[in-house]
C-alpha cells in the first residue's frame, strides 16, 4: 500500500533524510523511534507533502505522491497528526474537529457528524469544552484534540507524530486502544512516531529505529523490542527501583 | 568548548571604518552639490531609520507615528532658536528632551498594546501630533509653515553649505549606528530581542519588558528628534505637511527595504529610498518623454513591491545571504543541484517554524 | 552667498558662449494640486517654445527645466535645490500651492535667485522678500473684492467657511480684519478639510446661526461638496466663494447646487463676455487660443499665473541679461503697467505682487455657466 | 520531614476561568533542595498552578510565599528576579536568536549593563559579555547542546528546543526552577540524561518543582509528589505513597498502576 | 449644544459615513482573516470602483450594468493583486506585508492618476428621489442606501463567518495555515477568493460614496486609513465588530464636528480611540485570541 524508496530530504543545506526505504501493507502499523533530531518529524512531514524530497519515491496505493503538496496528499487519504499539535487556537473545539473532516465534509456530512460523536466518545474530556477556543485548553487536552482531529479525516493511512506527548498515562493507554480499534475495524494503516517506546511497540506490527536520517534497525516490533541496542537506549536497562 | 564571541556578534570595526572612509571621501569623488544635498537627506533618514529598526526589527514594536518625533525635534528646535534666540545646539538638545518626555508619556500606555493595536495607536499618536502642529498656529505657524529658522552654529562655525552639513550629519549617523549596534550586541539587545521572540518567556526570565520597550521607544524617539532638529536647521523652513502620517510610512518603507532586523538596514534603506525616488525622476523621462509625476509614483510602487517580494527581509540580509551562499558554493565546488532543490522546496511550505501554530 | 557667485560667474561665461538661458520651474503637476499645477507647467513649456520659435532673447534660447513636486513640500525643496545647484538656473517660477511656495522661499533667498511664485497666500509677498515675487492674486487683493460685494448687497451677517490649509487660513485672516472694518459680522467661522466627504455635521452648526450669506473659501473639489451640503441642509442664503473654484469641475461636482454661486475671478473664465474695450481682452484671447490648440484643453487662471510670471521674467532678462541679481532688480523696477492674464501688474520695492482688486471680476454661475456679473 | 523553613509556601490557591475551577484551594510547601513533582490528569490545573506562581496569570485567591515573601501582586519579571524561573509546556523559545543567545538571555538578571552603558560600550560591558558567553556555554554543555550553540534556535528539533529552554531557565541561577513537562519529546535515554542533569543541579543547591506525565521519571526523580485532580489536591507524599494511593490510581495511573513492573 | 434636529442630522451623517467605512473595513477584515495581511490598498479598491463606474456611466451605459461591470473589474484587479503581490510574499513578516500593500496602493493610485487625472468626478445618486425631512433633519436617499447596504453586508458576514462551514475554513487558514493544509484546505485558493471578494466590497463602497463626496484618484488613502481604524477597533478578525467600529468612528467624527470643532476632529476621534484601546487592549469586541502558555 505504501512504498518508500530512497527518500532524501534537505532543510536548506542540511541533509536530513539520507535514503529511507520501507513498505507497509494495508492495516499494518509501523512504529518509528529515534533520538532528537534524527529526522522522524521530517520523515512524516515528507510523506505528508509538507517537505519536498529531493530524491526518492513515495508510492501510495500504486500512485507516486512524492510531488504532491500537503493538501493534495490529504485528499488521497493520508492524514498527519503533527508535532506541536497545530490546532486552530482561536476556533472552538467543535470547529477544530469538524475542520478535520474538511476533505470529505461535503461528500458525506452525515458520516462526519457520526464520526464527530465518536470522537467525543473517545475523548470524553473534550465534551465539556466544545465551544471554548481550543487555544485555552490545557496542553494534554489540546493533544487529545489534535489526535481526534486527525482521526476525523478518516484516513487510510494515519501518521501520528508523538501522540502521547503531554498525555496522562490513562489517556495514553486509551489512545493505544483507539488505534488498535481503528486497525481492526477499518484496516487503517498507521505510522507512529513515539518516544513512549514501550507503548508504541505494544501495538505495532513493525518497528524501525531512525538515526541521523537513516533506518538503522528494522523488523517486526517484537524483534526490534528485543534488540539489545534498542533495549538499552529506549526501554531502559531494568527500571529504577520502584 | 571554545568560546568565541565573533560567532554570534560581528564586532569588527573594519566595515564601519571602510564605510566612514568612503563617506569622507565621497564629496570629493562626486563633487556635485545636488548629490551632496541628497546625501545630507539620507544622513537624516539614516538616523531616524536606525532608531526605528531598533524599535521594530529588534524589539518587535511597530511604530506608524515616528514622523511625529521627527517633527517634535524640528519644531522644538525651530521655536527655541528662531523665537527665543537660543543657540541651535541647545535647541537640538531640547528637541531630544521633549521627544524623550513625549515618548515616555505616550509609551507607557501604548506599549502595553500588541501588534496591530500598537500600530493603530502609534498611527493615532502621529495624527494627533500632526494636528497639533497644524492647529497651534501661534507657536508653529500652522499650515503656513515656520520661517526663519537660523542655520546650525557650533562654536562660531555656521553650517550653511551642504558640504559642511555633510560632514556634520554623516559622522553623527555613523555614531548613531555604532551606538545602536553596541546596544544590540549586549544584554540590553538580547532583552529587546527576547521581547520580540516571546514576551511571556522574556518576563519569566526577569526581563522588565515594559521598561525595555519604553527605553527603546524613547531611544528611537530621540534619534528621530535629533534628525528632525538637524533637518529644520538645514532647510530653515518647516511645515506640518512634512510630518504627516505619510512621512511615518516613508520611514517605515526605508527601514523595511533596508532590512529592519539589521543594523545597517536603516542606512541602506534610506539611501535606496532617496536615490530611487530621485533616480526615477531622471530615468522615467528618458524612457517616456512627457511622462509626468504619476509614472514615478507607479514605478516607485511597483519597484517597492518587487523588492520586498524578492527580498522580504530587506536588502542587507538578502545581500549577506547571497554573499554567504556564493562563498559556500565556491567552497563546495559547484553543487548546483542543491540550489535547484532549494527552489523546488520553496514551492512548498518550507519554513514550518514560521507558520503560526498552537504551540507558539 | 558662495553658490550664487559661482552661478553668476558661470552664467557670464555661458553668455559668451551664447548658450541657452535656463529658467527653472517647480509645479505640482501631480498629486493633490495637479489640476492647478498641470496647466502651469504646460503653460511654461509652451511659452518657452514660443519664445524660442521667435528666435529667443538676444539671440539666446530659453531652456525651461521644470520639475514636478507631486504637491509635496519636501519634494519642492529638493526640486528647487536641484534647480539652483545642479541645473544652475537664473530664476525659478513655481510653487503651485502656497505651502510649497513658502517651503521654497528660504532656498531662493539663500541662493539669491529670483523666485516668482504662482500661489496665492499673502505670506509669500508680505513682508516683502528681496528675491520673491508673486503673480497670483493674494487674499489681500481678492478679499477686498468679496467684502465690497457683500456690502453692496447689504449682507452683514455672514458665515465664513474655509478649507483647512494655508489657502483657507490666509483668506480667513484677511477676511476677519476687512469684514470688521466694513461692519460685517461673522456669525460663524468654521473650517473644513480638503478631503471632506460630508460637511453636514459642521453645517448643522452654521445653520443654527442663521447667517444672511455664506462665504466658502476653498478650491473646487471640497468647495463643491460643502456647497452641495449647504443646499442639502435646506439653507437657501446666497453663497459667495473664492477664486479657487474657477474650474469647470466645480460646476460638474456641485451640480444643481452650483447655480447662484458668486465668486471673484480673473477674466479668463468669461473671456467671451469681457467688454471689447477691456485692455486684457486681447491677451486673454491669445492665451485661450494657443493653449487650447497645443494641449487640447481649456487653459485656467492658474496657467495664467505662469504665463504672467514667464512674461515678467522674460522682460527682465531682455532688459538685464542673465545675471540673477540684475534680473531681480529688473523685475522689481521694470514691471510697470504690464497687462497679463491675471491682471495689470505694477511692481515696486514695497509691492512684489503689483496687482489690484480691479484684476478681478465678479462671476455668477447661472444654469451651469459662468456669467460676468460685475466687471 | 524537612526541618528547614519552606522555600515556597502555597496556601489555598484558587483560580477560576469563568466558573471553571482550574485550580481549587491548593496548598503545599517546597523545602530548599527538594525535587517536587506535580502530577495529575490532563486539565487538572498543573500548568495553571505554574502560571500563578510566576504571575503570568493572576490568582483568584490564595497566597504564595517565597522565602516568606508574598508573591501575589508581584510582576512576572520581579518574581524571576527573586529567584524563580521556569520552562513552558508550550515552548517559548526565542526563535529570532541563536541557541546561545537564548541561554544568555536567561542570564539577564545576572548582568548589569544598561542601555547607555551598552551603547557607549563601557569597558565592563565587554567583560560581562565574555563571562556570560562562557557560562552560557557551560549550561548548554550540561544539557548536551553545546554543539548546536551557534545555530538558530528556530530550526532545532522539538526535543532540543526543550533542552534549550531548560538550560535557559537554569542559567538565571535561580533558587527555584519550575519545569513544565521537561521530558516531553525526549526518548527514554535522553530523559535519563536530563534527570542526571537535574540531580546535579540540585546538588548545587537548586530546588525543582516539575510537572511530568512520564511516571518512570517522576518516580525516580521526585522526593515528593503533589497530585492534582479537577483543580484540587487529592494526594501528597513520597513516590511510594503516591504510587499505591488508590485515588491516584483511579484518577491518573490506571488500574494496573503506572508501570508494568 | 444642539437641538433635536441637529442630533438627528448628525446621527445620519455619522451613520452614512460610518457605513462607507464599514464596507471597506469588512474587506479589510476578510483579507486579514484569510491571508493575515493588513491590506492598506483596500481604499484603492473603492477608488477604482467609483471611478470605473463613473466612466462607464459616462459612456451612456445603464446605471445598474455599470455598477455590475465596475465591481467585476475591481474584483479582477483585486485577484491580480493577490496573485502578483500577496501570494508570492506570503511568508514575509507583518511589517513587510504591510509595506507591500502600501506599495501596491501607491502603484494603483499612480495608475488611476494616469487614467483619470487629478480631477474630481461626480456620480448621480443611486436613486433619484428627493431628500426628506426627519425630525427637522434633511436625509438624502443615498444615505439610506449606504446604511442599508452595510447592514446587509453585516448580516451576510456574520452568517458567513459564524454560521457556515466555509467561513470556518476561511478562518482556519489564517489561524494556522500549516494545519489548514494538513486538513486538505488550499489557503492559496481561499486567499484568492477572499481578496477578490473584498475587492468587490471595496468597489461597492466607492460606488456608494461617489454621489455623496465625489471621486478622485486619491480618495482611497483616507478611506483606507479610516477603515483600518474601524477594523482594529472591532478586533480585526471579526467582521460584525468591524462594522460596529466603523459606525463608532463615523458617529464620533460627525458629533465632534457638529457639536464642537472640525480642526481637531481627527485628534478627538483618535484620542478617544486610544483611550478605548488602553482600556480594552484587544479591541472593543475582541474575541479571545485563544493563546496561552
Ligand atoms: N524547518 C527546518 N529548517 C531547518 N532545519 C530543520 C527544520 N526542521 C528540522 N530541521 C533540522 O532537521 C533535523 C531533523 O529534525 P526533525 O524535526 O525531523 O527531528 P526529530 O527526529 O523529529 O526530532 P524530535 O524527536 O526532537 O522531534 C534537525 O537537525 C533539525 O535541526
Ligand atoms: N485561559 C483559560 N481559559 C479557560 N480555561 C482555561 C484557561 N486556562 C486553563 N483553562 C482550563 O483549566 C484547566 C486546567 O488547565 P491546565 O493547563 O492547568 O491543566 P494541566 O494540568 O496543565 O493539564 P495538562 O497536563 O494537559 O497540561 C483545563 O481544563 C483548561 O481547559
Ligand atoms: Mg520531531
Ligand atoms: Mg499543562
Amino acid at each position: 500500500m505504501l512504498e518508500v524508496t530512497n527518500l532524501h530530504t534537505y532543510h536548506g543545506y542540511l541533509h536530513v533524510l539520507r535514503g529511507i526505504h520501507f513498505s507497509l501493507q494495508k492495516g499494518e502499523t509501523l512504529a518509528i523511534v529515534g533520538s532528537n533530531g534524527a529526522g522522524k518529524s521530517t520523515l512524516l512531514g515528507t510523506l505528508a507533502g509538507i517537505y519536498a524530497p529531493q530524491a526518492g519515491n513515495i508510492v501510495f496505493e500504486g500512485e507516486d505522491i512524492s510531488e504532491l503538496r500537503a493538501e493534495q496528499v490529504v485528499a488521497k487519504g493520508i492524514a498527519l497528526v503533527p508535532e506541536r499539535r497545530q490546532i486552530f487556537d482561536s476556533l472552538s473545539v467543535k470547529d477544530n474537529l469538524i475542520l478535520g473532516s474538511y476533505h470529505r465534509f461535503r461528500r458525506d456530512r452525515q458520516q462526519v457528524l457520526r464520526d464527530y460523536e465518536k470522537m467525543l466518545h473517545f475523548f470524553p474530556r473534550l465534551q465539556s469544552m466544545l465551544d471554548r477556543p481550543s487555544g485555552l485548553l490545557s496542553g494534554g487536552e489540546q493533544q487529545m484534540l489534535a489526535i481526534a482531529r486527525g482521526l476525523m479525516a478518516n484516513p487510510k493511512l494515519l501518521m501520528l507524530d508523538e501522540p502521547s506527548l503531554g498525555l496522562a498515562p490513562l489517556i495514553v493507554k486509551s489512545i493505544m486502544e483507539i488505534l488498535q480499534q481503528l486497525k481492526q475495524e477499518f484496516g487503517t494503516t498507521i505510522i507512529l512516531v513515539e518516544q513512549n517506546v514501550r507503548a508504541a511497540l505494544g501495538i505495532a506490527d513493525y518497528a524501525c529505529v531512525l538515526e541521523r536520517g537513516q533506518i538503522v534497525i528494522s523488523g517486526a516490533a517484537q524483534e526490534v523490542a528485543e534488540n539489545p541496542a534498542v533495549r538499552d537506549a529506549y526501554l531502559g536497562k531494568g527500571k529504577k527501583a520502584m | 568548548m571554545k568560546t568565541n564571541i565573533k560567532l554570534i556578534y560581528s564586532r569588527s570595526l573594519k566595515g564601519p571604518l571602510v564605510l566612514t572612509f568612503v563617506l569622507l571621501a565621497l564629496p570629493f569623488l562626486i563633487p556635485s552639490p545636488y548629490f551632496l544635498g541628497m546625501m545630507v537627506l539620507i544622513g537624516f533618514y539614516t538616523i531616524v531609520g536606525t532608531g526605528l529598526s531598533m524599535l521594530m526589527g529588534y524589539a518587535g514594536q511597530i511604530s506608524l507615528g515616528h514622523a511625529a518625533f521627527y517633527g517634535v525635534g524640528a519644531y522644538t528646535s525651530a521655536i527655541l532658536t528662531a523665537k527665543m534666540g537660543m543657540p541651535a545646539l541647545a535647541g537640538i538638545a531640547a528637541g531630544a528632551l521633549v521627544a524623550l518626555i513625549i515618548a515616555y508619556i505616550v509609551g507607557v500606555p501604548t506599549l502595553k498594546l500588541t501588534e496591530h493595536y500598537l500600530s493603530l495607536a502609534t498611527l493615532g499618536f502621529g495624527v494627533i501630533v500632526f494636528i497639533f502642529f497644524k492647529q497651534l498656529k501661534g507657536l508653529t505657524g500652522g499650515l503656513d509653515g515656520f520661517f526663519g529658522i537660523p542655520p546650525l552654529e557650533i562654536f562660531g562655525f555656521e553650517f550653511t553649505t551642504d558640504f559642511a552639513y555633510y560632514y556634520l550629519v554623516w559622522p553623527l549617523a555613523i555614531c548613531s549606528i555604532l551606538f545602536a549596534r553596541n546596544v544590540i550586541q549586549s544584554r540590553v539587545g538580547r532583552a529587546l530581542r527576547s521581547i520580540h521572540g516571546s514576551e511571556t518567556a522574556s518576563s519569566a526570565l526577569g526581563v522588565n519588558t515594559q521598561k525595555y520597550k519604553l527605553q527603546v521607544f524613547m531611544m528611537s524617539a530621540v534619534y528621530a528628534a535629533v534628525a528632525g532638529s538637524l533637518y529644520a536647521h538645514y532647510v530653515t523652513f518647516i511645515s506640518p505637511q512634512l510630518f504627516e502620517a505619510m512621512a511615518s510610512i516613508h520611514f517605515l518603507i526605508m527601514v523595511i527595504i533596508g532590512g529592519m532586523a539589521s543594523i545597517w538596514g536603516g542606512m541602506v534603506g534610506a539611501a535606496v529610498f532617496v536615490f530611487l525616488s530621485e533616480g526615477l525622476k531622471e530615468v522615467i523621462p528618458l524612457v517616456m518623454s512627457n511622462a509626468s509625476g504619476e509614472f514615478e509614483i507607479v514605478f516607485f510602487g511597483v519597484l517597492l513591491v518587487a523588492l520586498l517580494i524578492y527580498m522580504p527581509e530587506g536588502l542587507v540580509p538578502a545581500l549577506a545571504k547571497t554573499w554567504k551562499n556564493l562563498r559556500r558554493k565556491k567552497d563546495s565546488g559547484g553543487q548546483n543541484s542543491r540550489n535547484a532543490h532549494m527552489e523546488l522546496e520553496d514551492e512548498k511550505e518550507v519554513q514550518v517554524s514560521m507558520v503560526g501554530g498552537g504551540e507558539r | 552667498g558662495k553658490s550664487s557667485e559661482t552661478n553668476a560667474d558661470q552664467n557670464k561665461k555661458a553668455s559668451e558662449n551664447s548658450e541657452p538661458i535656463k529658467i527653472g520651474g517647480v509645479f505640482s503637476a501631480s498629486g493633490s494640486a495637479a489640476s492647478l499645477g498641470k496647466p502651469e507647467m504646460d503653460t511654461l513649456k509652451m511659452m518657452a517654445d514660443k519664445v524660442n520659435a521667435e528666435g529667443g532673447i538676444n539671440g539666446r534660447k530659453i531652456e525651461v527645466v521644470a520639475y514636478d513636486d507631486k504637491s509635496d513640500q519636501n519634494e519642492a525643496v529638493i526640486a528647487i535645490k536641484k534647480l539652483i545647484e545642479q541645473d544652475k538656473v537664473v530664476a525659478v517660477i513655481g510653487g503651485t500651492i502656497s505651502g510649497n511656495s513658502l517651503a521654497m522661499i528660504p532656498q531662493a533667498e539663500k541662493a539669491k535667485i529670483p523666485f516668482i511664485s504662482v500661489a496665492a497666500s499673502k505670506n509669500i509677498n508680505k513682508p516683502v522678500k528681496k528675491y520673491v515675487f508673486k503673480t497670483a492674486q493674494g487674499d489681500d487683493v481678492v478679499i477686498p473684492r468679496v467684502v465690497e460685494y457683500l456690502k453692496s448687497q447689504n449682507l452683514t451677517k455672514v458665515a465664513w467657511l474655509s478649507v483647512d490649509n494655508p489657502y483657507g487660513s490666509s483668506g480667513k485672516e484677511e477676511f476677519v480684519t476687512l469684514a470688521k472694518d466694513a461692519g460685517i459680522e461673522i456669525v460663524s467661522s468654521e473650517v473644513f478639510e480638503a478631503t471632506v466627504n460630508d460637511a453636514k455635521p459642521m453645517l448643522t452648526r452654521v445653520k443654527q446661526k442663521n447667517p444672511q450669506a455664506i462665504v466658502i473659501w476653498g478650491t473646487a473639489q471640497e468647495s463643491a461638496i460643502v456647497t452641495k451640503n449647504v443646499r442639502e441642509l435646506g439653507i437657501q442664503v446666497p453663497i459667495i466663494e473664492s477664486h479657487g473654484i474657477g474650474n469647470k469641475k466645480f460646476i460638474e461636482l456641485a451640480g444643481e447646487a452650483a447655480n447662484g454661486v458668486i465668486f471673484p475671478a480673473g477674466r479668463l473664465l468669461v473671456v467671451d463676455q469681457v467688454p471689447a474695450d477691456n485692455k486684457q481682452k486681447p491677451v486673454l484671447e491669445a492665451y485661450m487660443k494657443i493653449f487650447q490648440e497645443k494641449y487640447n484643453y481649456a487653459p485656467s487662471t492658474f496657467g495664467g499665473h505662469a504665463w504672467d510670471a514667464f512674461e515678467i521674467l522674460i522682460a527682465a532678462i531682455k532688459a538685464a541679461g542673465d545675471d540673477p541679481e540684475k534680473i531681480r532688480a529688473a523685475i522689481e523696477t521694470g514691471t510697470k503697467d504690464f497687462t497679463g492674464i491675471t491682471g495689470t501688474f505694477n511692481m515696486s520695492v514695497e509691492d512684489h505682487n503689483g496687482l489690484q482688486s480691479d484684476s478681478l471680476a465678479i462671476i455668477e454661475i447661472k444654469d451651469g455657466k459662468w456669467t460676468l456679473k460685475d466687471n | 520531614m524537612n526541618q528547614a523553613a519552606p522555600l515556597l509556601e502555597v496556601r489555598n490557591l484558587t483560580r477560576s476561568f469563568g466558573g471553571v475551577m482550574a485550580v481549587h484551594d491548593v496548598s503545599f510547601d517546597i523545602f530548599p533542595g527538594e525535587i517536587v513533582a506535580v502530577i495529575g490528569p490532563n486539565g487538572a490545573g498543573k500548568t495553571t498552578l505554574f502560571n500563578m506562581i510566576t504571575a503570568i496569570l493572576p490568582a483568584t485567591s490564595g497566597s504564595i510565599r517565597f522565602y516568606g515573601q508574598e508573591l501575589i501582586g508581584k510582576k512576572t519579571f520581579e518574581i524571576a528576579q527573586m529567584g524563580i524561573t521556569r520552562t513552558f509546556q508550550n515552548l517559548q523559545i526565542f526563535e529570532n536568536m541563536s541557541v546561545i543567545e537564548n541561554v544568555m538571555t536567561g542570564m539577564h538578571i545576572r548582568g548589569k549593563t544598561g542601555l547607555l552603558g551598552a551603547g557607549f560600550r563601557l569597558s565592563q560591558v565587554a567583560r560581562e559579555e565574555r563571562t556570560m558567553l562562557e557560562k552560557a556555554l557551560e549550561y548548554l554543555e550540561a544539557v548536551g547542546m553545546a554543539h548546536k550553540a551557534y545555530e538558530s534556535a528556530a530550526m532545532l528539533p522539538y526535543g532540543n528546543q526543550r533542552l534549550v529552554e531548560i538550560a535557559r531557565a537554569v542559567a538565571a541561577d535561580p533558587k527555584l526552577i519550575l519545569l513544565d513537562e521537561p521530558m516531553a519529546g525526549l526518548n527514554p535515554e535522553e530523559s535519563r540524561e536530563l534527570v542526571d542533569v537535574i540531580l546535579k543541579m540540585r546538588n548545587k543547591g537548586m530546588t525543582f518543582l516539575f510537572v511530568e506525565h512520564d511516571m518512570e521519571t517522576v518516580m525516580s526523580t521526585a522526593d515528593r509528589i503533589v497530585v492534582l485532580d479537577y483543580g484540587g489536591k487529592i494526594a501528597e507524599g513520597t513516590p511510594e505513597e503516591i504510587y499505591n494511593d488508590p485515588r491516584v490510581i483511579a484518577a491518573y495511573l490506571g488500574d494496573e498502576g503506572g508501570l508494568e513492573c | 449644544m444642539g437641538d433635536m434636529s441637529q442630533i438627528v442630522q448628525l446621527l445620519f451623517s455619522g451613520l452614512t459615513i460610518g457605513s462607507i467605512y464599514a464596507l471597506i473595513a469588512i474587506g479589510f477584515v476578510i483579507i486579514y482573516n484569510i491571508t493575515g495581511v493588513l491590506n492598506f490598498a483596500q481604499g484603492e479598491f473603492a477608488m477604482f470602483g467609483a471611478l470605473i463606474c463613473i466612466s462607464l456611466v459616462g459612456t451612456g451605459m445603464p446605471y445598474l450594468l455599470a455598477i455590475l461591470l465596475s465591481i467585476v473589474a475591481v474584483v479582477m484587479i483585486a485577484a491580480m493583486f493577490e496573485r502578483v503581490a500577496i501570494y508570492p510574499a506570503r511568508h514575509s513578516s507583518v511589517p513587510t506585508l504591510i509595506i507591500i500593500t502600501i506599495g501596491v496602493s501607491i502603484a494603483l493610485r499612480g495608475i488611476a492618476l494616469f487614467i483619470w487625472g487629478t480631477d474630481p468626478y461626480h456620480l448621480i445618486p443611486l436613486t433619484a428621489g428627493d431628500a426628506f425631512n426627519l425630525g427637522g433633519a434633511i436625509i438624502q436617499p443615498q444615505s439610506l442606501w449606504a446604511i442599508g447596504i452595510s447592514v446587509i453586508s453585516l448580516v451576510c458576514m456574520y452568517i458567513f463567518f459564524e454560521k457556515t462551514f466555509i467561513g470556518k475554513v476561511v478562518i482556519a487558514c489564517v489561524v494556522n495555515r500549516f494545519a489548514a493544509r494538513l486538513m486538505g484546505i488550499r489557503p492559496e485558493k481561499m486567499s484568492l477568493i477572499s481578496v477578490s471578494v473584498s475587492g468587490g466590497l471595496g468597489a461597492l463602497a466607492g460606488i456608494i460614496i461617489a454621489p455623496i463626496s465625489g471621486a478622485t484618484y486619491n480618495m482611497g488613502l483616507m478611506l483606507g486609513i479610516k477603515a483600518f481604524i474601524a477594523a482594529v477597533i472591532g478586533g480585526l478578525s471579526n467582521a460584525p465588530a468591524a462594522i460596529l467600529g466603523a459606525m463608532i468612528i463615523g458617529l464620533l467624527e460627525a458629533f465632534t464636528e457638529g457639536l464642537w470643532t472640525t480642526g481637531f476632529k481627527d485628534a478627538v476621534s483618535f484620542g478617544i480611540l486610544l483611550l478605548v484601546l488602553f482600556l480594552l487592549p484587544n479591541g472593543i469586541l475582541a474575541k479571545s485570541s485563544g493563546k496561552r502558555v
